[in-house]
């Protein structure tokens, strides 16, 4: 697999800075370019923090803004970050409304952050929400739980407008924690990724097979089933998604397509139409989409579906203004 | 042990470590392609570089302050799952043995230490990571076994997880399909310790 | 290749109603379903109207909005629209203001738009740009000249905002004409796309092979040349343009990395950092910049790299507002 | 050609284009993807169809005006560059044809239509285009040669394109590297051109 790079070891910190230097009026790095920050914080907010490994981009340094996150760390490619960057981060950006730190449910990412926060913790007032939204299509029972895919960006958009209203850290760690059963996503992948640093395949798939279930590292998911239309795939993963949403005819959806870094837009449009009419026949309620390449696998082909219960409150936090490089509007 | 000065030990100690992943890191993220995402070995390989990068200030250290020093230097530099484990039980190994008076328990603060892992990871025996290999060499340090044998304990252990169920860990994301291979986690604990072992039987022959 | 699809027939006008669906804030079909248009046309101003085949996406219908374009034809993968799609758009949205037609200087686009412009042309006054912008790089004279590609973007945003500024239809196309001179483009593919309706790839390069030179319909390139490191790429790009280009160094210039659709945005960035050190290097300023997916050859791996020199005006009207599915500020 | 029924000729030369396309598709297709963007055959073959669905409608038409709307639904079906060529030449053609008194000169006709062709696609001679075969069959027309002298003559020219260095279309974006392959829309010309002749040497013997 070939990818624009010089080398794998300084491939992260490279595009980083292509990244900084092609948004320069939204983000900095942070001290020793540890983390990436908005430009300009805003005082009395309280800070929010997310990061994880690189190979998500624009996840989640493309979600500093204005209305989303104050910071962002990044590690190696599918690997979390260590914990002085993140505590880097919250010296930096804590202007002593405390630091909200949204991680995703991987077990490198869950300890990376929880050890950062027991180092900061005595001088920083610290919540930590783990975000849990993959659907588990075995439906078996696993001791670590959902894995946090897609669904972050939602939770990231609506603590970043909420932090940006003036919530307070237990209001706002109060509100992840309740999204985290009201998001569900489903990840599906035509084609293993290349991981720089091995130059190898993750899995090789034949051309009538996919993988159902998949995550965002490269990782085999829970079957590997025959390819189908996208009707049919749109379909599988949604009655996954809706066996534990349960949403009945009043809540109001939010709809969100995601490519996986290798999938073009047009597709991602195809299969939203696929889920749309699937809803439409079931009743509910479509009330905001998103379409787009947010939260990747490197070059994965494939895409996930996201679907959100939003109540009132939330849909005006998802319409309030964001200023990032990923989300703006 | 008391024979080696203590600086020999701990650069020794940096050095066999250093180079057991050195050799075998490949073939760690060859496993954990397998049931992860194929960055063990190369995550393992930069924590070892960035201690032995440090080795002639941790040499200067005793012996429990260099454990904990190093187990802070992979946790900033290893990232990923293993970074916060195998710092985790370093740094309380080092705790443990500096709380210690007079002679050095090492079954207590490695048992102190593999608490912590198990705790830190949320996992236990049986859910197919380096703890499966933790336990195990526990036990032979407590019925006082011999360096060989610790060694020998450590590689069954691993190989053992071949058989097992993954709990904990990207593997816990396959379900039945993380059986029938070997945790990578797993397989360089089994190589450290054999690392260690080998490099202290060398030192101080029985 | 698999693709998210139910039949190659019907997957563009799937995916063009999974779009509209998506904005439809934004964006309505036009009579018919034979383009896309924006919601509400605003009277008063010169209508833009744009298209060409299907693959390109987001471009064209991504750029349909305020500030940008009021309609946008789409035909089959790789295959202009026909003429009727475009009379049907200009009807529509000619406000007696009269009608420019963006089109890439492809020969099938140019002669389906002239078509059309012709069959409306005693009804409607028409004027139309040819988009020129790449970069010739064997530097050899053909008779039909640059195609048209990434640069359409730049044409499309300066022109948009222009007719939303309230520029008359003469003064538009001799902005676009002008634009002709100093918008060049150059890509790179790593790999060939598969076209849905043949199911076989355009050409199959090698693991240490790259082509140079390409357009944005999987056509092979001017050369198939030795993979290479992110630095010497790009920097190969950059001469092909410069030379073109001769910017100096009171030039204020527009610095673009373009994804082809199946190249993650982490090497957009890291291309776009080499690209702007190299810059630097030669002292010239970037004062713009943009780093994204927005004009595609399907699921094709690569990039291209656009420098644009514009002058004060233009980077007013770069900077003035869009508010389309695919590019809003 | 005055034996045969207007409708069934128009009918008949339909039939016979829409069959040569549908039996060429992937081959037309596959010499676009040689040196275009491998679609040629689905364009065409999505015009004839769509002619074909219009038949009953265009059968009725007296054979100029019948020329020049089949012109008109190719132009509004194929799409591309083929599109708006065989639409142009079918119009024109037809629009010549109704100018006609009396006997239909076909080789003035064909002449003029060509030359549109030329201006539309801004192509001449040599340019390995769909003009490469069109041009040789102008002039076996203009000296009265036999359909199956046409109908040769279309195949060897399409076979020429195969050295040519490609002026137009995308081909040219290719530069040298166009030169050994045939043209697909020169191929497509022959084909038809061929399906032509032989419909109408079956229908009228010599
Ligand atoms: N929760 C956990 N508890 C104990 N050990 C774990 C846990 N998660 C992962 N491991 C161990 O870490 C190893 C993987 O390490 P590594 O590949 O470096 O990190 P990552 O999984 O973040 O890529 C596994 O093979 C397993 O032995
Ligand atoms: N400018 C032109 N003038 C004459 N013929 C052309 C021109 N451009 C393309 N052609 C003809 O059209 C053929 C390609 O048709 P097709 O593949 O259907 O359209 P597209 O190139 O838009 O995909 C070429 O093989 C060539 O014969
Ligand atoms: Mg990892
Ligand atoms: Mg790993
Ligand atoms: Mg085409
Ligand atoms: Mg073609």
């Amino acid at each position: 697999m070939k990818k624009f790079m010089n080398r794998a070891e300084t491939l992260v910190a490279e595009s980083l800075a292509g990244f900084v230097a092609a948004h320069e009026r939204l983000v900095a790095f942070g001290a020793d370019r540890k983390f990436i920050r908005r430009r300009s914080l805003r005082p009395g907010k309280v800070a929010l923090i997310s990061g994880g490994g690189a190979g998500h981009e624009p996840m989640h340094v493309g979600f500093v803004g204005k209305g989303m996150l104050d910071a962002a760390c990044t590690g190696h490619v599918f690997t979390s970050p260590t914990p002085d960057q993140i505590i880097a981060a919250i010296r930096e950006t804590d202007g002593g409304e405390g630091c909200l730190l949204i991680v995703k449910n991987y077990d490198g990412d869950v300890m990376n952050f929880e050890m950062a926060a027991e180092l900061a913790g005595a001088e920083h007032r610290i919540a930590t929400v783990i975000v849990r939204d993959d659907v588990n299509p075995g439906g078996s029972k696993r001791s670590q739980g959902r894995r946090g895919v897609a669904g972050t960006l939602v939770v990231e958009k609506l603590l970043g407008a909420a932090a940006e209203a003036g919530w307070r850290l237990d209001e706002l760690s109060a509100l992840g924690e309740d999204l985290n059963g009201r998001i569900r996503t489903v990840g599906v992948s035509l084609r293993g990724v290349t991981v720089p640093d091995t130059e190898r395949e993750t899995f090789v798939l034949h051309e009538n097979e996919m993988e159902m279930g998949v995550g965002i590292h490269g990782e085999p998911g829970r079957a590997r089933v025959k390819f189908a239309t996208a009707d049919e795939i749109v379909e599988t993963m949604l009655e996954a998604i809706l066996s534990d949403l349960a949403p009945d005819q009043s809540d109001k959806l939010l709809l969100f397509i995601n490519g996986f870094g290798g999938t073009p837009v047009s597709e991602l449009y195809l299969a939203y139409n696929c889920a749309r009419a699937r809803l439409a026949r079931l009743g509910v309620t479509v009330a905001r989409s998103l379409v787009g390449t947010y939260v990747t696998s490197l070059d994965m082909a494939g895409l996930s579906v996201t679907v959100a219960r939003l109540e009132e409150r939330e849909l005006s936090l998802w319409d309030a203004p964001a200023d990032t490089a990923a989300l703006r509007w | 042990m008391t024979v080696l000065a203590n600086a020999a030990l701990i650069g020794g100690l940096i050095e066999a470590c250093r180079e057991v992943i050195a050799a075998n890191a490949d073939h760690l993220s060859e496993l954990d392609r397998a049931i992860g995402d194929g960055d063990h070995g190369t995550n393992m390989r930069r924590g070892l570089e960035a201690v032995y990068a440090d080795r002639s200030r941790l040499v200067q250290l005793p012996l429990p302050k260099a454990l904990e020093e190093t187990g802070l230097t992979l946790v900033m530099s290893v990232g990923g799952a293993a970074g916060p484990l195998y710092g985790t039980l370093l740094i309380e190994i080092g705790r443990r043995l500096v709380g210690a008076n007079g002679e050095i328990d090492l079954a207590r603060a490695l048992e102190h230490a593999i608490d912590a892992v198990a705790r830190r990871g949320r996992a236990g025996p049986g859910d197919k990571t380096l703890l499966d290999v933790l336990y195990p060499v526990h036990a032979e340090v407590v019925r006082r076994a011999g360096l060989a044998g610790i060694s020998q304990q450590a590689e069954r252990a691993a190989s053992l997880t071949f058989g097992m169920r993954a709990m904990r860990g990207r593997a816990a994301f396959l379900g039945d399909r993380s059986v029938g291979h070997v945790d990578p986690g797993a397989k360089s604990c089994a190589l450290l310790t054999a690392a260690i072992c080998r490099f202290l039987e060398e030192q101080c022959p029985a």
